[in-house]
């Protein structure tokens, strides 16, 4: 066997097709860069696409494929929670490795995944945080939107929670939900305008998910509710997304990422006009995800080489502390609780489709598994390197969570 | 004139099935686990795992003709029922989960601990024993349809106004399950199971026991389903199918008929998504999306609409089909593919696999009885055959 | 004017036509007679061209119209009254009338008065749908719809069935002032054989599929003819 | 804060810059500027250059107080992001709309060479809201009296002391009805957030306020402290009592009009099926994919006009409309010849086929447009909303209304009053009667289905304005169009018309206190209990010919 | 039209409409009708196309509620306009429908099978056996509606009549007390008119029957008590002789 397989786990039909193709696009981009270097340890990398349809029960048996069938040494997959949580028992099982890529919930440290896209403490905390800064415009009252699932529920339960330690009173909290592809938020938008009307400085923070974002900010612009007004910071919300939209009337609304197109770095500029390259578009755009499928396989390719075989207890046990580049000039580094330290970047919306860094985390964030915020999990830590454990109880003493 | 039951029951075809459901029962097991694995023979777990899922598809689609097929119900939310079947076996392993989840919480589920919940919803009650959580599985599917075909049978909604109502109880089934406050894990449902009475659900052999337990459910459903539709019973149903109206008036109660074959229906869908759910290590509430149903409804037009065989096989050659395209190089195609199949199958298969095979071959028996009739010289028209133009069976 | 000759006709593999040769002629009636089941239906509908038929011909003005659709016969001039009456239970009568327009040219597309001579109830109901009708009151719409048509050719399959007995007389009377028009060919399918003697100038009987007796009206054998049908 | 710097300035200053600017307006329209004073303004201007959205806000601020006539036109090019600097040369430069530099610092063309490394002065929401504030008092005296409202509406709500010198000038000069009322609340706004002005003023003040009626007002009256003089606290209750009074009759009208929104768009979702399905009796599956094909198609009009006919964007839906019809119409046309045409008097097998076909025409667009969102802009006539006594009316959402108005007036008069209707309905009633009366059927059938497809075009045309344009869009509406027709009643279009509407209305009126989820789940529940009531939907066919 | 003579506690009556009005869309199909059946009767009616004879059918099997007015059946123990067409089916009233109405998929041996008179429940549809007397029955009744050579062709594929037969068949089959029969012999040749007009006859010993027909001759040859509907309502009703006499039967019925 003289190549190594990679095996990808991305929807290319369905509902998530919208947001996880490029993901697809991205790993094979990956695999040709590096097959360009040579390989690994002398090994070509050969894909293996597999299409989960956006059928959660799909994802289970097409990474049961991948592994069993295929050998595969990785996967890079998945963009829900729920297909994650699907393919979770698989990879225990079949002992293999998934790189996840995109921002989540948290609440979750297992030996077989590592988690490249965000914990919430590396996107929404951080983003609550620069709008009620001054210059974030000293936000005193908040509505948290989102879809609903559990993403959106779990991030919003982590931001009360904050808010209220904060001193925001329950009162200057709204929160809504919406479900899956939700299109019609007349009711919705004024709603939020009336809440925004009470005399205290409104924002709103957005966990509304995919497709249902581009009616949500047409009735916005068209409600003319205006950033100056009444900021929008959204998780859910990159380039790819704003492709799709009219963005003049959105000029000013936030996002809160761990990268964006717009940032000013050798490594973005080459690896955007790389990715343009090889996917023959010059105007395709780069956003978060990809960036942290960017990062995820490039430490994937360290670890390999550094213990010389794809063995995944070897990689497992390889991967916590290295290092790679991201793309905002910074060095991520793979945590013990297979988590990575990232930036967080709060950025505008401009007319053009991309988003203006407007405020940044002074160094890199290290994403925490387990909320501070909540009570089930303010105890736990993840520790794969001396604990051997992803929910480790530090008042029991004790791996496997909080008993009670 | 009028055979003994269970040979009606049982004519060739029938036979033939459950024979080769007996010896597929065996051969895999047997091929998986005592054949080695480096041997060609070898049945490796992947599949097991594969088959067996499609096992529980074959049921539902079975448990879908039984109503369409047979009384023209057009269910296009049974996908429901297999849901809660589902998820009344998901609550069970759930259950079984112990302290060995994320926060080692002897009695909540983890995404009931991470949501804050203090305390076990009533509703989750009972479901650490076995005996219960597998009584639920035929009661609340069975429940849901008796109630729901109670009102719908007796207000004689029929035809498309049935389908679409059945699609919006699914829907709203969805949305429910979808909201976390609901306390059945939200979009993420239920999974990370670990043991079904006491075994291991990842083991090999677990897998095993799981795959021939659904080839007996499947047989004994199919037996079920066959002495209901051989039976009287069973032509009250097809006379319902036709001609609803005529039959009241004779004095049948359509409504009796429909309700009883509906939740029978809806229990076998229930025992379906029962044991798919450790099979395939999930249920969430996608298993109610409408999408679902209509798919289910597609394996049985493609492998013959009343014909109940044609239902499973019909179940297993999408299912493949599916399988074998989202792999590799033709995976962005593979709705090419799969739509293709719909479409010829409608056009070159207007019965479905199993519909055209049987209806070729009566074609074949009724030319040669024609043939033979003819040189009898009694003019007279041969006596099997269907009229030509099909009625439209359930609008 | 219509020539048919030797034709078969099959259901599946069921045989229900054999060998069926007949013609009519303009101002002519030529009435079908039998017992149920003989084949008398399959006859127009294969005249209409409904079914296929198998073997054999038929020419319509000289013209070969075997192979032709359905559509194309009826706008060739051959109009269709169905046993059964197959209105358009959605359409009202009047427009149940108008569907009899799409043979014709656009200056031509108006009910005769005809039809609202021979049936005055039609004319009371125009706007209700055709589907409400009673019974008979369907038949008489179904025949309208036809005359609607102007056609050259009319077959009329058991015109009488779950008719009033006036009524039965004046449709009678209309095929007989049909006739007397003289450049319309009628087949008339009947069972009720006064009202066939009355009007068919040449009667046919058929049996099993095929025609087991015919005759002109003028040298009609009584005898042969009620043998033939009591077969 | 804005206010603060602005407070500092003298009386004259402002006349001053009053003064000055409505000179500019006079002259500048012309482009020629007058020459700028040396001093505050000429410092406020190394402010832009340091990229750094402090500095950035000072220089906003001195350049307001500089009394400069330079200063207007120079916070609007920041304001619409035409403001650039040269971090390396030092200067700023303000892009004309036609492209052409203007020297930020002397408001004549620039001459130079245009400096490599500019770039727009960035923004942020607080340099955005210090920019309003600033623009606002500069425009209070604009010739276009929508400005002078809109500048009006921004004292209102910065509710800014330093404002009102030059409100009460900007006032007593309005000729304006609309614009007088706007500044008078404005002033009443300042008034009552004023700590030292008398209680009768403000009695007075609330008074204004209270008849401006709407949540702004609401907000600003929230903001009178508990222990101000009793009489204006009894004023305070009193107008907020008449303000809520007010706004709970406009939440039912704006109720109202969301559900007749959403019905809308219900209704032009369905409208097509209530041919293919209710007429036709077609499962049709591939529906939905007709609507997506119709959007993808003013996509690809809005792409050509972008590229090669910039001036015809607000035409662009205009121009895709038919082809939207042509487009949908004849993939529908030819699915029906090729696959429905052999599955008449089976209906439950085109549900099979035309999955299928939904599948393959979803996954061609992916393959073609690619699994993201394409951009379908809103032409101006469709951007944008204005104030209908209380509530808030966007225009898309107007258009689509009168939109599908149109739609189904026109097609229930085809299917009424013209030949080809009357025959679509022959032909669907009883196909082989209807050739057997020489109506061509094979044509009808393909006409009927391309038409029901056609419209489900169009209907692609307007749910491109408000929602994505993805594969996906047609399965987002699939089955709530199956809902609206079946609870309407097969077959017939007033039962589509009048159970979208209502569908729509029940679902915004639950909205609000039940949530989004919810009030769908309800509305599902209702559909179903409604069917138990009326087996046959709404408007169902009644007596024997539905038998028949 | 209100009859004093009776009401649902003293009538001896089979069946007793009393002045059932039913209107579609405003138009009034039957128009206080009232009349009689006694037990053991059979009755003709005719009348004009439209008259309201099918009408009245379906108000008395339950198809169609009446605006106003009651159906009582047997001796007025049961007031069938409450009562839903199963129900009144059980009760013993069994029908022919105008347009003949069969079950097409089934063979013409099924259909019998289905219309035997039988226990009709679910359960014991479902553990149903036969027996050599129900299959006696069935030939018996094939062999009076001669359609024994045709006993397992699919009923969709028979000719007009020969479903018209066959619902005949399904009627003795299910073996009712009152027989509904709209236009039996339409289609017919002469003979089997008067086969049918016999066989209607027979059964009429054990029976009571309410036919509708348009043909005068199998009327006379039935040779019972005629009513003559019109608008919805009894225009005439005694003899053939008399009925077929009024000026006002011969106007909108017969014609001259
Ligand atoms: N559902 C309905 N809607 C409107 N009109 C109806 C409906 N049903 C029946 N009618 C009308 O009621 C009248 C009576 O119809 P009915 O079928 O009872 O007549 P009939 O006496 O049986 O006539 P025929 O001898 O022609 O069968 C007719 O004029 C018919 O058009
Ligand atoms: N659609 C069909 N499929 C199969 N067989 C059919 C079909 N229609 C008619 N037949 C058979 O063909 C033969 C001729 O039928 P046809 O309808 O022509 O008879 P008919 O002479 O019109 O009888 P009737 O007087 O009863 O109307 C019959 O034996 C009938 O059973
Ligand atoms: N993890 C998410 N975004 O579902
Ligand atoms: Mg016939
Ligand atoms: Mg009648």
């Amino acid at each position: 066997q003289d190549t190594i397989k990679v095996g990808v786990l991305h929807s290319l039909s369905g509902t998530m097709a919208i947001s996880e193709t490029t993901l697809k696009d991205t790993v094979l981009f990956m695999i040709d860069e590096q097959n360009k270097k040579g390989g690994i340890n002398g090994k070509k990398l050969e894909a293996v696409v597999v299409d989960p349809a956006s059928n959660w029960p799909l994802f289970a048996e097409k990474a049961r494929e991948l592994i069993a069938k295929d050998k595969v040494a990785v996967v890079f997959g998945c963009w829900t929670s729920v297909s994650r949580k699907s393919v979770l028992p698989v990879f225990k099982e079949l002992n293999s490795i998934l790189f996840y890529p995109v921002q989540y919930e948290g609440e979750e440290s297992e030996r077989n995944v590592f988690y490249t896209g965000a914990a919430p403490n590396q996107q929404a905390i951080p983003a609550v945080d620069y709008l009620m800064s001054k210059d974030g415009g000293d936000v005193k009252r908040w509505v948290l939107a989102g879809t609903d699932y559990v993403y959106p529920r779990t991030t919003n339960k982590i931001l009360e929670a904050y808010l209220k330690s904060k001193g925001v009173a329950e009162s200057d909290i709204m929160v809504n939900y919406t479900p899956f592809g939700h299109a019609d938020w007349q009711t919705i938008v004024s709603d939020i305008k009336k809440f925004g009307s009470a005399g205290k400085k409104t924002a709103v923070v957005s966990t509304i998910n995919g497709d249902a974002n581009v009616p949500f900010y047409k009735e916005l612009g068209n409600q003319g509710i205006k950033a100056t007004d009444i900021p929008v910071v959204a998780f859910s919300v990159g380039e790819e997304e704003l492709a799709g939209l009219d963005t003049k009337p959105l000029v000013g609304h936030l996002a809160a990422w761990n990268y964006f197109q717009s940032v000013k770095d050798p490594a973005n500029a080459k690896f955007i006009k790389d990715w343009q390259t090889y996917t023959k578009n010059p105007k395709r755009v780069t956003n978060d995800p990809m960036e942290a499928t960017v990062i995820g396989f490039n430490m994937w390719v360290k670890a390999v080489q550094k213990v010389g075989t794809t063995d995944a207890d070897k990689v497992i046990d390889a991967l916590p502390g290295i290092e790679a580049p991201n793309l905002t000039g910074g060095m991520s580094k793979m945590l013990p609780n297979h988590h990575i330290t990232k930036p967080v970047l709060v950025g505008e919306i401009r007319g053009d489709g991309q988003l203006d860094v407007v405020w940044q985390t002074k160094g890199l964030v290290p994403g925490d598994a387990w909320t501070d915020y909540l009570p089930g999990s303010k105890d736990l830590e993840a520790d794969w390197v001396t604990l051997k454990c992803g929910n480790y109880n530090t008042v029991t003493k004790k791996c496997g969570g909080s008993g009670s | 004139m009028q055979a003994h039951p269970l040979i009606r029951m049982l004519d060739r075809g029938s036979t033939i099935f459950l024979v080769l459901l007996g010896a597929f029962a065996i051969a895999i097991p047997v091929l998986n686990l005592l054949v080695p694995a480096t041997s060609s023979l070898h049945v490796s777990t992947y599949l097991v795992a594969l088959l067996g899922k499609y096992i529980c598809y074959g049921l539902l689609a079975l448990s879908i003709d039984l109503i369409w097929g047979y009384v023209g119900i057009l269910s296009l939310g049974h996908g429901a029922f297999f849901a809660l079947g589902g998820y009344a076996m998901g609550m069970y392993l759930m259950r079984q989960i112990g302290t060995r989840g994320v926060y080692a919480d002897p009695i909540l589920p983890d995404f009931m601990v991470f949501l804050n919940w203090k305390e076990l919803p009533f509703f989750w009650y009972g479901f650490q024993n076995f005996g219960y959580a597998m009584f639920m599985v035929l009661f609340v599917p069975g429940l849901l349809a008796f109630v729901f075909g109670w009102f719908a049978f007796r207000s004689r909604v029929t035809g498309v106004y049935l389908s679409i109502i059945t699609q919006a109880l699914t829907y709203a089934l969805l949305l429910g399950f979808f909201r976390n406050n609901f306390g059945f894990g939200g979009n993420n449902g239920l999974t990370d199971f670990k043991d079904i009475l006491g075994f291991n659900v990842q083991a090999d052999g677990t897998r095993n026991a799981l795959l021939v337990i659904s080839c007996l459910m499947l047989a004994i459903c199919f037996l079920i389903c066959r002495a209901i539709v051989t039976s009287k019973f069973g032509k009250v149903l097809v006379a319902i199918r036709d001609a609803e109206a005529r039959t009241r008036f004779m004095g049948y109660r359509v409504e009796s008929y429909k309700l009883f074959v509906f939740t029978v229906s809806a229990c076998m869908a229930g025992v379906a998504g029962a044991l798919y759910v450790p099979q395939v290590g999930i249920i969430n509430p996608s298993e109610f999306a409408p999408g679902n149903s209509i798919e289910a409804v597609i394996w049985v037009a493609v492998g013959g609409r009343g014909t109940l065989i044609g239902a499973v096989l019909g179940a297993f050659v999408v299912n493949y089909t599916k399988t074998f395209f989202t792999t590799g190089l033709l995976a962005p195609y593979w709705l090419f593919v799969l739509g293709g199949l719909f479409i010829g199958t409608t056009l070159f298969l207007p019965r479905g696999i199993v519909g055209t095979w049987t209806h070729w071959r009566a074609g074949v028996k009724e030319k040669s009885e024609a043939r033979r009739s003819a040189e009898a010289e009694d003019g007279a028209i041969p006596t099997t055959g269907s009229p030509s133009t099909q009625p439209g069976a359930a609008e | 004017m219509l020539e048919v000759s030797k034709i078969d006709l099959y259901y599946g593999a069921a045989q229900a036509l054999r060998g069926v040769s007949l013609t009519a002629e303009p101002g002519k009636v030529t009435c079908v007679l039998g017992r149920n089941g003989v084949g008398k239906s399959s006859l127009l509908r294969a005249l209409v061209g409904q079914r296929p038929v198998k073997n054999g011909a038929i020419l319509f003005e000289g013209k070969d119209i075997t192979k032709l659709s359905t559509v194309e016969r009826a706008r060739g001039g051959i109009a269709y009254v169905p046993q059964g009456r197959e209105i358009f239970p959605l359409l009202t009568v009047q427009e149940n009338l108008e569907t009899g327009f799409a043979p014709l040219a656009r200056a031509d597309r108006k009910v005769p008065d005809d039809v609202f001579t021979l049936f005055p109830v039609l004319k009371s109901m125009l706007g209700r749908r055709g589907g409400d009708l009673s019974g008979g009151q369907q038949q008489q719409l179904a025949i309208g719809r036809a005359l609607t048509m102007r056609p050259r050719l009319l077959l009329l399959d058991e015109p009488t069935e779950g008719i009033q007995p006036s009524i039965i007389k004046d449709i009678g009377r209309a095929i007989s002032y049909l006739r007397s028009l003289g450049n319309m060919a009628i087949i008339l399918v009947e069972q009720y054989l006064d009202f066939a003697q009355e009007l068919g100038d040449h009667l046919v009987v058929m049996d099993r599929g095929a025609i087991v007796y015919q005759s002109d009206k003028v040298n009609l054998d009584e005898g042969a003819l009620h043998r033939a049908m009591a077969i | 804060m804005p206010g603060v710097v602005i407070n500092m300035r003298g009386l004259f200053d402002r006349i001053a810059v009053l003064i000055l600017f409505a000179v500019l307006i006079v002259v500048g329209a012309s482009g020629a500027a007058t020459s700028a004073l040396a001093g505050p303004y000429e410092e406020a201007l190394p402010g832009f250059v340091a990229d750094s959205f402090s500095d950035t806000a000072t220089a906003i601020d001195q350049a307001a107080a500089s009394g400069s006539a330079l200063a207007a036109p120079l916070l609007q090019a920041l304001k619409d992001q035409r403001l650039q600097f040269s971090a390396a040369e030092k200067k700023v430069l303000i892009k004309a709309p036609d492209g052409k530099f203007i020297d930020a610092a002397t408001g004549q063309p620039f001459a130079g060479t245009v400096p490599a490394d500019l770039s727009n002065v960035r923004l942020n929401n607080r340099l955005r809201n210090v920019l309003d504030a600033a623009l606002g008092s500069l425009t209070l005296m604009a010739a276009d009296p929508n400005k002078r409202y809109d500048a009006a509406q921004s004292v209102f709500k910065s509710r800014d002391a330093a404002t009102l010198p030059a409100l009460e000038k900007a006032l007593a000069a309005e000729q304006n009805a609309r614009v007088k009322a706007a500044m008078m609340q404005a002033k009443a706004a300042i008034a009552i957030i004023s700590a030292d002005a008398p209680a009768a003023d403000k009695i007075a003040a609330i008074a204004v306020v209270r008849d401006r009626g709407d949540q702004d007002a609401m907000a600003l009256l929230q903001t009178i402290p508990a222990n101000a003089p009793p009489d204006v606290l009894a004023a305070v209750t009193e107008a907020k009592a008449n303000i809520e009074r007010n706004l709970a009759l406009w939440a039912t009208v704006q109720n109202l009009w969301y559900g007749l929104s959403l019905g809308s768009v219900l209704l032009l979702a369905a409208i097509g099926l209530a041919i293919t399905f209710g007429v036709m009796g077609v499962i049709n599956m591939a529906h939905g994919e007709m609507v997506m094909l119709g959007a993808y198609t003013t996509f690809v009009v809005q792409e050509v006009i972008r590229t090669r006919y910039p001036g015809l964007f607000d035409y662009s839906l205009t121009i895709a409309l038919p082809l939207a019809f042509i487009v949908s119409g004849t993939v529908g046309i030819a699915i029906e010849r090729s696959v429905i045409r052999f599955l008449y008097g089976r209906p439950l097998e085109t549900l099979l086929a035309t999955w299928g076909i939904s599948l393959v025409l979803q996954q061609a667009v992916r393959a073609a447009f690619g699994p993201t969102n394409k951009e379908v802009g809103n032409p101006s006539w469709m951007s944008g909303a204005f104030d209908f006594g209380g509530i808030l009316i966007t225009y898309n959402r107007l258009w689509i209304i009168v939109f599908t108005g149109i739609v189904f007036v026109a097609l229930l008069g085809m299917l009424r009053f013209t030949r080809l209707g009357l025959e679509m309905r022959a032909v669907t009633q009883n196909r082989s009667m209807a050739a057997a009366v020489g109506i061509r059927t094979a044509r009808i059938d393909a006409l009927t289905f391309g038409l029901g497809s056609g419209i489900a075009g169009i209907a692609g045309v307007a749910l491109s304005q408000i929602d994505n344009v993805s594969p996906n869009l047609g399965q987002g509406y699939i089955i709530d169009s199956f809902m609206v027709v079946v609870f309407g009643g097969v077959g017939n279009l007033w039962g589509t018309l009048v159970g979208a509407l209502t569908l729509g209305i029940a679902n915004k009126f639950l909205e609000p206190f039940a949530g989004a989820v919810l009030a769908k789940i309800a509305i599902l529940v209702f559909i179903i209990l409604f069917i138990q009531k009326r087996p046959r939907g709404m408007f169902a066919l009644k007596g024997r010919a539905i038998e028949a | 039209m209100t009859d004093a003579t009776y009401n649902s506690e003293t009538t001896s009556a089979l069946l007793y409409l009393n002045g059932i009005s039913v209107s579609f869309d405003g138009f009034r199909a039957l128009n206080e009708l009232s009349f009689v059946i006694e037990p053991g009767e059979m009755r003709a009616i005719i009348g004009p196309n439209g008259a309201g004879k099918t009408t009245m059918m379906d108000v008395i099997t339950g198809k169609t509620r009446p605006d106003t007015g009651d159906v009582f059946f047997e001796q007025g123990k049961y007031d069938l306009s409450t009562l839903d067409e199963t129900e009144i089916a059980t009760l013993g009233i069994g029908r022919k429908f105008q347009k003949p109405t069969v079950f097409e998929m089934h063979t013409v041996e099924d259909n019998l099978q289905l219309a035997l008179k039988n226990d009709r429940g679910v359960k014991a549809t479902l553990f149903w056996k036969s027996s050599p007397e129900q299959e006696a029955r069935i030939d018996e009744v094939l062999e009076t509606v001669r359609l024994k050579a045709l006993r397992h062709r699919v009923a969709g594929s028979l000719s007009h009549g020969q479903k018209q037969w066959l619902e005949i068949a399904m009627l003795l089959a299910q073996d009712p007390k009152l027989l509904l029969v709209d236009e039996p012999v339409a289609g017919m040749t002469d003979v089997e008119t008067m086969q049918t007009a016999e066989l209607l006859r027979e059964i009429n010993r054990t029976k009571s029957v309410v036919v509708v027909e348009h043909d005068m001759a199998f009327v006379r040859e039935l040779g019972v008590k005629v009513t003559c509907l019109h608008e919805g309502s009894v225009l005439a009703e005694g003899s053939i002789d008399q009925v077929s006499a009024n000026d006002r039967v011969v106007e909108v019925y017969l014609g001259r």
